[in-house]
């Protein structure tokens, strides 16, 4: 029942969509793609739902060439970035369209359509159109005709990105429970958030230009990231990444004074590294490095500050409010033990010990 | 720069309906000259009204806009003075970006030389100096958006700078980028701006002072430490804030707040009289521990959401869910059950929903 | 993917073959008839080289005719959007009584052309009709509306403006009303007053639909003939003849199917060349080259 | 522009262009009415002040003495123009489809030459077309049939119905169609369950424009058919001439104009902003 996608290739005037995409998508789990807009998460979407051709490539399902398949016969319920609804009909039918399509008997119909709908929390919404509803309401009416019908394959496109903010964490949350029991199905489920990714995901796929930088548990995927790219994409504010360099038991790093490695980076080589720290890990204190405030922002609860060292740019996130003027002078405090080392080409090398044992060797 | 007044404004698109579904609901307000505010609610809530009665789109159902202790409630648009950056990017799509800029000063019959200086000066400031002379059609939607604020700023003597979700449309990876932008204009050139958005994370990036608004109330205004330190209502506590404020409903015996049958010290009374008192406190204060202590409650594990750099417990104490944000390298408690820590002086009194700080 | 490019074409096909099978045998019809002497005594496809070609260009009527047409075609598609434009402007931002204006609109350009000509012929008429009357009651002089050439000149425009301004009057009307009102705003913001509001904000708005409207009238105007036919056949003399109604009178009337061929070729190929002109000029004139 | 007089001159250029629309029409009416003593001395316009109405002109029109009998012809008419109409849409509509949603490549012609060419079609004058199709017809053994003129009205129409329907379809999101696919649907199941009927507002302005352009074809009708068939538009042009029995003729026109008016009349709220501008792009 596997879902496996080989060497998947994709060029749109001369700009790689997908590149060489190797996955398996397993039944009964939930796959995150996570990547920045345009990284390719939607074509891969697109490819695996038969809306979409590819240059080259295999896509198996059970052993089958899954290519061949037809869009209406792939099983798959997609739910799209933007409320797609059919304009014509109202909710109840909307929801029951695939099913009539599907020739279940209509008692059937009405059962799995109520309680679809019950799930997504629109029980008494059966007679409205569409457009009578918000956008929220949309998404729940797309979200319950795609549950309704049971699919092998649940493909999420971003379907929280066009919502309000305090919608799309209530909706998160939601999500969680209303996925946590799919059976069969392979569920794979897009996103430019590392939050979501993490919270919903089993599996986690980093995607980037066209291509998977890596695959692997939340927890895998954020405590090892195989790249500086993969580190900057699940991490929100990107992790820092700057240059150092590892000479007779120091780290240099331009601007700052020079501290000895601590264990985790011990037995690394002499020579330069790209050093990657989470804007966690960087702190303003009373004494330390100055730096100039660029830019601050400030999300519900954390503080962002933007500060510039020399020329090298670093974010803090600093829990709760804070005013930080624009052009401040702060002290930026660095925890060398929360450094992960990239090698030159930005390959990871070590990470700092979380849960997981830390990477061995080069 | 002016100062803006809104006295006992309130305004209902249905005359003659009761107040209490009116869009907006009579309130006054003051805006400072040279600050940043920003309006920020849920759709419907009554935000884009009360940007509409400033700008003279809509005439409120009562009160008076004052610009300056100078009623202009009568006035239209055109004789208000103000700047607007709309939503969706407004250019004049026939000429160039120059004489975009140029187009305000030109209607107030400026000399060239002096249309021609104030344009450079801004266009200098909003990083449009090396395309002046392209079309302005040709331009991105941010810069687009860039050329409607620099319409504003040319005019040195502008009331106010309106400005009505103006992200919207933008990429979100330019949407850093122009949220930047604005800020350090506003910084540099210190109009009056008003700053309409239904997204918390705008509205506190780039506002001195942020006015939460739902149902045509305005909720609390206060800078954005304020709304997040001490949110004036549970509605402002769940609105600001990811995840939501946690509240926590406690009994009160002799004069002491309990909760669970512990007793909770706080820093502030609930008053007798209330029939429903909370106690709202932020994820972020909620602390995991193991010994036991004054204000530490036995809790139950829930669930856990990996939001990575933190984790969120979902928890149960005294049969109430409270949420906790832990930092990654805490870990996860091994047992079931342990005991989180309420500050004393995190620990916000609520009653009836409203927060009350007698001490 | 591979299933769809098989269906694809099973929707297509059935419109663009019976369109191409209706419109491609009288295009090569015509051309072959062009290079024969096909007439009434000598009903046949022979071959006679490019003679019909040779006659035309020394045709003078037909010059005329082609003179003729792009001066009313040009002179009444001005006049319908003048018209058409200014009346939107006046009615668009007035929500009351929409319904009547489009109603009072749309009726011209909906009902028959030939008949609503032959009804203008009563009112045109000399001696019995009522705008010789109406003139009388003001003091001024009978005008031989359908008998002299100037005046029937001006009689069809009036019969052509008539039925067709309200086209553009909808078109440029849907147009305002779609239009977003932003750039209203902003410029009254910026304090501009109501004429440079029109020239800046207005008037490059509609562009695309200026344009458009212009371009669709100008095609349907350049096939003029049913009217003439019925108001004037082409008369006095053949001063109110347009290409279309020569044609008619060449190849229907007296059977000159090889000469008509030859003109109607060139009349089509005329057209379309001239055409593409105005419309790339009018782009350029309204501002819309590489734009989207 | 914004003085006072400003809604006096406004309403002033709509009260006369409403006369001049309105003018042929009460001048048909009027006429209709009359018979040869209110129409010789010269023109009148009010009935029982200046002439002495009669309905000798509508009688005439429908088989009265001396007149002719606009029913036959109306029938043939409202054939045609249904028949065209209805072959014209489903035609349109499925290219129309096809071109909306499927990208076509034959050698340098892409989807948008093929557009062109349905729609370049309205640049042919039928002047042109007429000769060859009579041959055509006369050969076939369709001249002066029904068939015949009904096969000319669809090359007539069926440009109308694609032009209409490609913008209409543009404007329906592709989402819709990749929905019902992945619901089920096979292509035509797309097509007829999600997609028409979203379509009906344009398919409305598209049978009106169909229906117009049909019922009011001359030139075809007046040249490939002659007495077995006759239209309404040639009845009625057939009725004039220069000693003018002007009371049939005014009934005859506003009888063969009245369905178009009806038509107008309930059209009107099909033209809201969208479907007409849309119509242009």
């Amino acid at each position: 029942m596997n879902l496996s996608a080989t060497d998947l290739c994709l060029t749109v005037d001369g700009v790689d969509h997908l590149k060489q995409v190797t996955a398996t998508f397993v039944p009964g789990r939930l796959h995150t793609v996570i990547g920045r807009t345009m990284a390719g998460k939607t074509t891969l979407l697109r490819v695996l739902a038969g809306l979409q051709a590819v240059d080259s490539g295999a896509l198996t399902r059970e052993g089958a060439d899954f290519l061949k398949t037809p869009v209406w016969r792939r099983d798959t319920a997609m739910v799209y970035q933007q409320f797609i609804n059919y304009p014509h009909l109202n909710v109840f039918d909307n929801v029951a369209f695939p099913l009539r399509r599907a020739g279940l008997s209509r008692n059937e119909i009405r059962r799995r359509v109520i309680s679809s709908l019950a799930r997504v929390g629109l029980a008494d919404f059966e007679r409205r159109k569409p457009s009578q509803l918000s956008g929220g309401q949309q998404q729940r009416v797309a979200l319950a005709r795609a549950l309704a019908r049971g699919t092998g394959i649940l493909l999420l496109d971003e379907p929280l990105a066009n919502l309000d903010y305090k919608l799309r964490e209530q909706l998160r949350d939601e999500f969680r429970t209303l996925f946590s029991d799919q059976g069969d199905t392979v569920v794979i489920y897009t996103t430019t958030e590392p939050a979501e990714a993490m919270m919903l995901g089993d599996v986690v796929l980093v995607m980037h230009e066209g291509q998977i930088l890596q695959i692997g548990s939340p927890q895998e995927v954020f405590e090892r990231p195989a790249t500086t790219t993969v580190a900057s994409i699940i991490n929100d504010p990107p992790m820092n990444i700057f240059t150092g360099r590892i000479e007779s038991g120091q780290v240099t790093v331009a601007g700052f004074q020079a501290t000895h490695v601590s264990a985790h980076l011990a037995d690394l080589p002499d020579g330069v590294y790209q050093f990657g720290l989470r804007a966690t890990d960087v702190s303003l204190a009373s004494a330390g490095v100055e730096g100039e405030v660029t830019f601050v922002e400030i999300s519900g609860s954390e503080t962002f500050v933007h500060a510039a060292v020399g020329e090298t740019p670093f974010v803090i996130q600093i829990e709760g409010i804070h005013d930080v003027a624009l052009g401040d002078l702060v002290k930026l405090r660095l925890r060398p033990e929360r450094l992960f080392a990239f090698d030159e080409e930005g390959s990871l090398v070590r990470t700092p010990s979380y849960d997981l044992a830390p990477v061995e060797g080069r | 720069m002016t100062q803006l007044d809104i006295v006992d404004v309130g305004h209902s698109y249905t005359p003659g309906s009761e107040e209490e579904r009116w869009a907006l609901k009579p309130l006054g307000l003051t805006f400072e000259a040279g600050k940043t505010y920003a309006l920020v609610g849920p759709s419907g809530c009554g935000k884009t009204t009360l940007l509409n009665i400033l700008s003279g789109l809509v005439r409120p159902s009562q009160g008076q806009v004052l610009f300056d202790g100078a009623d202009v409630t009568a006035l239209p648009t055109k004789a208000r003075n103000i700047a607007q950056v709309f939503q969706f990017p407004v250019i004049y799509q026939s000429m160039t970006v120059y004489e975009n800029l140029a187009f305000p000063l030109q209607c107030r019959r400026w000399d060239k030389a002096r249309i021609d200086a104030k344009v450079h000066q801004v266009a200098e400031a909003l990083d449009l100096d090396d395309r002046l002379r392209q079309p302005a059609r040709r331009l991105t939607a941010d810069d687009k958006q860039l050329i409607s604020l620099g319409r504003g700023l040319v005019r040195d003597d502008v009331a106010a700078v309106l400005m009505d979700e103006p992200l919207t449309v933008i990429d979100p990876q330019l949407k850093h980028s122009l949220r930047r932008k604005i800020r350090e204009i506003t910084e540099q050139f210190r109009p009056t701006v008003i700053y309409v958005t239904h997204d918390q994370y705008e509205a506190m990036s780039i506002a001195q002072e942020v006015l939460v608004m739902k149902d045509g109330r305005a909720m609390q205004q206060g800078t954005p430490e304020q709304l997040f330190e001490a949110p004036s209502s549970t509605y402002v506590g769940y609105f600001i804030g990811s995840p939501a404020m946690n509240f926590l409903t406690v009994d009160r015996t002799h004069g002491n707040v309990t909760l669970g049958g512990r007793a909770l010290a706080m820093a502030w009374d609930i008053p007798q009289s209330t029939s429903e008192s909370q106690v709202g406190i932020r994820p972020e204060y909620v602390e995991v521990v193991t010994e036991p202590g004054p204000n530490t409650f036995p809790a139950r594990l829930r669930d856990v959401r990996d939001h990575g750099p933190q984790r969120v417990f979902e928890m149960e104490v005294a049969g109430q869910l409270i949420r906790a944000k832990v930092p990654r390298e805490n870990g996860i408690p091994a047992l079931e059950e342990f005991l989180v820590h309420l500050p004393r002086a995190k620990a916000l009194p609520y009653a009836d929903g409203r927060l009350v700080l007698h001490s | 993917m591979e299933a769809l490019r098989r269906h694809k074409s099973m929707f297509l096909l059935p419109g663009l073959l019976t369109l191409a099978l209706i419109i491609i045998f009288p295009l090569l019809f015509t051309i072959r008839v062009s290079f024969s002497g096909w007439n009434v005594s000598n009903p046949q496809l022979d071959f006679i080289g490019g003679a019909n070609y040779a006659t035309m260009l020394h045709d003078s009527r037909f010059w005329a005719s082609i003179m003729r047409l792009v001066l009313l075609a040009g002179g009444t598609v001005l006049i319908q959007y003048v018209i058409g434009f200014g009346m939107a402007l006046l009615v668009w931002r007035e929500a009351r009584g929409r319904r009547l204006w489009r109603v009072l609109f749309l009726v011209p350009m909906m009902t028959t052309p030939v008949v609503m000509a032959a009804i203008w012929q009563m009112i045109f008429h000399e001696s019995l009709g009522p705008v010789n009357d109406l003139l009388g009651m003001l003091g001024l002089a009978e005008v031989p509306w359908l008998t002299e050439s100037g005046p029937a000149l001006v009689a069809l425009m009036t019969v052509e403006v008539w039925q067709w301004t309200p086209f553009m009057f909808l078109l440029l009307l849907a147009g305002l009303l779609s239009l977003p009102k932003e750039p209203f705003m902003a410029a009254a913001i910026d304090g501009a007053d109501a004429w440079r509001t029109f020239r800046k904000v207005t008037f490059p708005l509609m562009a695309p639909v200026s344009v458009a409207a212009i371009i669709i009238r100008l095609i349907e105007a350049s096939k003029l003939s049913d009217s003439v036919y019925v108001l004037t056949s082409g008369g006095p003399g053949s001063s109110t003849e347009t290409p279309g109604y020569y044609l008619y009178i060449q190849g229907l009337r007296d059977q000159q199917t090889g000469y008509s061929g030859a003109m109607s070729l060139t009349y089509l190929v005329l057209m379309i060349v001239t055409l593409t002109v105005v419309a790339a000029l009018l782009a350029r004139a309204f501002k819309l080259k590489g734009d989207s | 522009m914004r003085s006072r007089l400003y809604p006096v001159f406004k309403y002033t250029v709509i009260a006369l262009w409403a006369c001049f629309v309105a003018g042929p029409f009460f001048w048909a009416m009027t006429t209709s009415f009359k018979d040869v003593n209110g129409v010789q001395g010269g023109a009148t316009y009010l009935p029982w002040l200046q002439y002495e109405p009669t309905v000798i002109g509508w009688r005439n029109i429908f088989g009265g003495a001396g007149g002719v009998d606009v029913m036959q012809p109306f029938f043939n008419s409202a054939v045609v123009t249904l028949a065209a109409s209805a072959i014209s849409l489903v035609l349109g509509s499925l290219a129309a489809y096809a071109l909306s949603r499927y990208r076509f490549k034959f050698g340098f012609i892409k989807n948008s030459d093929i557009v062109f060419f349905f729609v370049s079609q309205r640049i042919m004058p039928p002047v042109v077309l007429v000769i060859p199709f009579f041959y055509l017809l006369q050969w076939t053994g369709l001249l002066d049939t029904i068939l015949g003129l009904v096969i000319v009205t669809v090359a007539l129409l069926l440009p109308i119905a694609v032009w209409v329907m490609v913008d209409f379809f543009n404007g329906i999101p592709r989402e819709i169609d990749e929905m019902a696919m992945l619901d089920g649907c096979g292509p035509f199941q797309t097509f007829v369950r999600a997609i028409l009927p979203n379509s009906l507002p344009g398919l409305t302005v598209a049978a009106m424009f169909c229906a117009v352009f049909g019922w009011n074809d001359f030139f075809f009708a007046f040249r490939l058919t002659f007495t077995e068939v006759q239209t309404l538009p040639q009845a009625v042009v057939a009725l004039n001439s220069s000693i003018p029995p002007w009371w049939t003729l005014s009934a005859a026109a506003l009888f063969g104009v009245a369905p178009l008016i009806l038509l107008a009349l309930w059209v009107e709220r099909y033209l809201s902003k969208g479907n007409l501008s849309g119509a242009v792009r």
